[in-house]
């Protein structure tokens, strides 16, 4: 029988091996695996390559793991926010690497490491920062970049509702990276406000079938 | 008549005056994010935000806030029916594959070749990209909305950008609080300036020589 | 105010020009337009360029459209199925053209095409037939082939349900290629059957949004 | 004991005892369809159809069937509980990015490297590749289900592949109705015959030599 719901959050995060890679869902606060992070906090690996929109703010989540300097590496659309000093302490101090990617080419290129893609075409990002060192090529007139797929270790999501088979649906904004962090990871993680019997989510209204997801935990499990 | 400057709502709601009756329109952060609330009456028009949403409604009321349902400058909304939510990559597509009509963007800098900077100081180490470059290059028409001089009076619309680009020659329209100019193939073209302003006290805070439209007009912020 | 339902299929269909490419949704029966189809063969356009899954079978839809010599070319991941002796007749006769491309790359074709991606790189193909004149490139050590995007003027699709806005949801496996290609055209017409009030589709089970379809069509109104 | 060569339902229940509880499995056409009838009691294992669902029950009874539910070979299905629905992008990321554990295909010929031809006939002007390529490439395993020679007696485990190829080095296991071969970086080992099959009566309906697995049995299709 499938049963992907784990007892307790930090089972779930126990074989995040120091230097995975780690993609981290959630934006602007909504769809964040809150305790998902704390459990990573516990846990302890480090020189983490994390993945994500931002690079968090104030004294939860993102920014405490990269303040305790538990993140080697940060690829994110958002390395300068309000309430980010944790990271640009670190960064500045010359204890984390950066990759800035725009916001859509981070978001496709970890669709394209979910679906097999190895590589694409995009013309954002030409004629910027973001072009060095990258091939430049031509389509119908329209300059593009070669950018690459990111896959993950680990994903940390969030969502609002699973069954034991993985299936997920999400809460409104809170839905952003994590249905396509879901599908790049080798092991995905959701952090779900409830579970229901197999059966109950609608097959038509299912965001992130269960194929793409290896652990459901329960909130308030830990 | 003394020369007097929009204010920022005024500029706000001067480009929600070009809006036009279902047009999809994403808006980026500070003064552009209050256009929505000044949609002349009668048109429908819908927002989008790039972390997964279109059909944003009005601000909710205090207390009715949601954290899960925020925009992209992480301020909580509301949806309007009719509203669709969906995941970053879906949302790019809208973006990058010029499916959203209109995208009204702040700025640091713009070119006379429509050229646009805005997100990373000059000379910083740091910047925050977001969604900028992507819907810069991927919207039908990209329309700026910014004070014409820094506060310290500086040039923003310049011969050559001098901070880092977010994308070239993708700007379509500029709205400042003292003129409203379009980049054209033959460079830019002034067509409305701030009441009591003269076309020579707009081109002196303008670097780029500006082509006068022949029926150029002041700026009405109301229908 | 935005209503995007059309009163009759003919006008729905009236613009389709002589030469255009026109995306066809549908897999084995479920999903396919079939109203749109009777309706662009009535309009008369010729010398289309056609994008579907397969070649149409029998004596409805696709078939027809092939059989009367109104497609110049077919982009497909079946050109050979039972029942599809309309198109073999005409492929034989030298009266169309065809581009056979796997039926995964074809979706992504698709889906890049309506995503403002220029060309991906995707292992499948890659020492078959498939790979004839395309760019093979290595990627972490796996041979990938060089894939360009399709957009369509218009797109043909069908759907359960839809509002004024245009925001689609689908039934069972009829939603098949219908969602990415209303992505990937110009102009997206949906046949469906049943149009509710503006509200009366959840936001979170929305499969299309609205943006990306320019047309309803209510079935039963022809 | 007399050579029997296994029926197509005696095949399609040996495939499926090799499938896991848990498992996410995509089935060809033609034999590897019938193998989610058998799958043994106790295991939960998940069938994907490239069109678009995850969670396929049995077939529907007479008269249920739904023209809206059908699966790559146009034939009615059901939904399990759990099942999800998707587009066709979707469904082959799931393919494709190696998220199926297994795929049981047919084949016209499978090489000693793990070769795959399964979608056009040599020297056919027209072939259906559907989504043969982009699965034998994307999964995880990729099994083959087929009879043993063609009907006329000739090979069908070859050196070297005469017909179109679908996908290189992509094979792992050739269930025949004569043997069960795994395609090893040495060649072909030889795991188990059909009841009755010496080891020299498979060798001499396969083209490349075979190594024989120490510990070989008769084929089972029961637990």
């Amino acid at each position: 029988m499938i049963n992907k719901i784990v007892a307790s959050v930090d089972e779930a995060v126990a074989d995040i091996f120091d230097g995975a890679t780690v993609l981290f869902g959630g934006f602007g606060g909504a769809g964040e695996p809150q305790e998902l992070f704390a459990a990573l906090l516990r846990q302890g690996a480090k020189n983490l390559v994390g993945v994500s929109n931002s690079i968090g703010k104030g004294d939860k989540g993102l920014a405490v793991l990269i303040g305790e300097g538990r993140i080697g590496k940060m690829i994110c659309s958002f390395p300068l926010i309000k309430g980010g000093e944790a990271f640009q302490q670190q960064y500045r101090a010359g204890r984390i690497a950066l990759e800035t990617t725009p916001q859509g080419t981070l978001a496709e290129r970890i669709r394209a490491g979910g679906s097999g893609i190895a590589a694409f075409y995009t013309p954002t990002g030409v004629g910027t920062e973001m072009a060095e060192g990258k091939e430049l090529r031509e389509f119908d007139g329209v300059p593009c970049l070669l950018e690459k797929a990111i896959k993950g270790d680990f994903a940390l999501i969030r969502a609002r509702c699973a069954d034991r088979w993985g299936n997920l649906v999400y809460a409104k904004t809170g839905r952003n990276f994590n249905p396509i962090m879901a599908m790049a990871a080798k092991v995905t993680i959701a952090e779900v406000d409830e579970i229901v019997e197999l059966g109950e989510l609608d097959p038509e209204t299912i965001v992130t079938p269960g194929i793409f997801v290896q652990r459901v935990i329960k909130r308030g499990r830990a | 008549m003394i020369p007097t400057p929009l204010t920022k709502e005024q500029l706000a709601r001067r480009v929600a005056l070009d809006l036009r009756d279902g047009q999809y329109v994403n808006l980026g952060f500070g003064i552009p994010t209050e256009v929505s609330n000044y949609v002349p009456p009668g048109r429908e028009v819908v927002f989008h935000i790039e972390n997964g949403a279109l059909g944003l409604g009005p601000a909710p009321a205090p207390g009715q806030e949601d954290p899960e349902l925020v925009n992209a400058g992480e301020q909580p909304v509301t949806l309007l029916p009719g509203a669709s939510l969906f995941h970053h990559a879906d949302s790019f597509a809208m973006t990058r594959g010029h499916h959203v009509d209109i995208a009204v963007l702040g700025a640091m800098q713009v070119s006379e070749r429509g050229d646009l900077a805005n997100w990373k100081v000059k000379g910083a180490d740091l910047g925050g990209i977001g969604g900028a470059m992507d819907i810069a290059l991927g919207v039908k028409r990209l329309f700026v909305a910014m004070l014409h001089t820094t506060n310290r009076g500086e040039y923003k619309i310049v011969k050559q950008l001098d901070y880092p680009v977010t994308g070239l020659a993708c700007v379509k329209r500029i709205f400042t609080d003292m003129a409203v100019i379009d980049v054209t193939p033959d460079g830019l073209l002034l067509r409305e300036v701030a009441p009591g302003f003269s076309v020579e006290a707009v081109q002196q805070v303008t670097e780029p020589r500006l082509t006068v439209a022949p029926d150029i007009q002041t700026i009405r912020w109301t229908l």
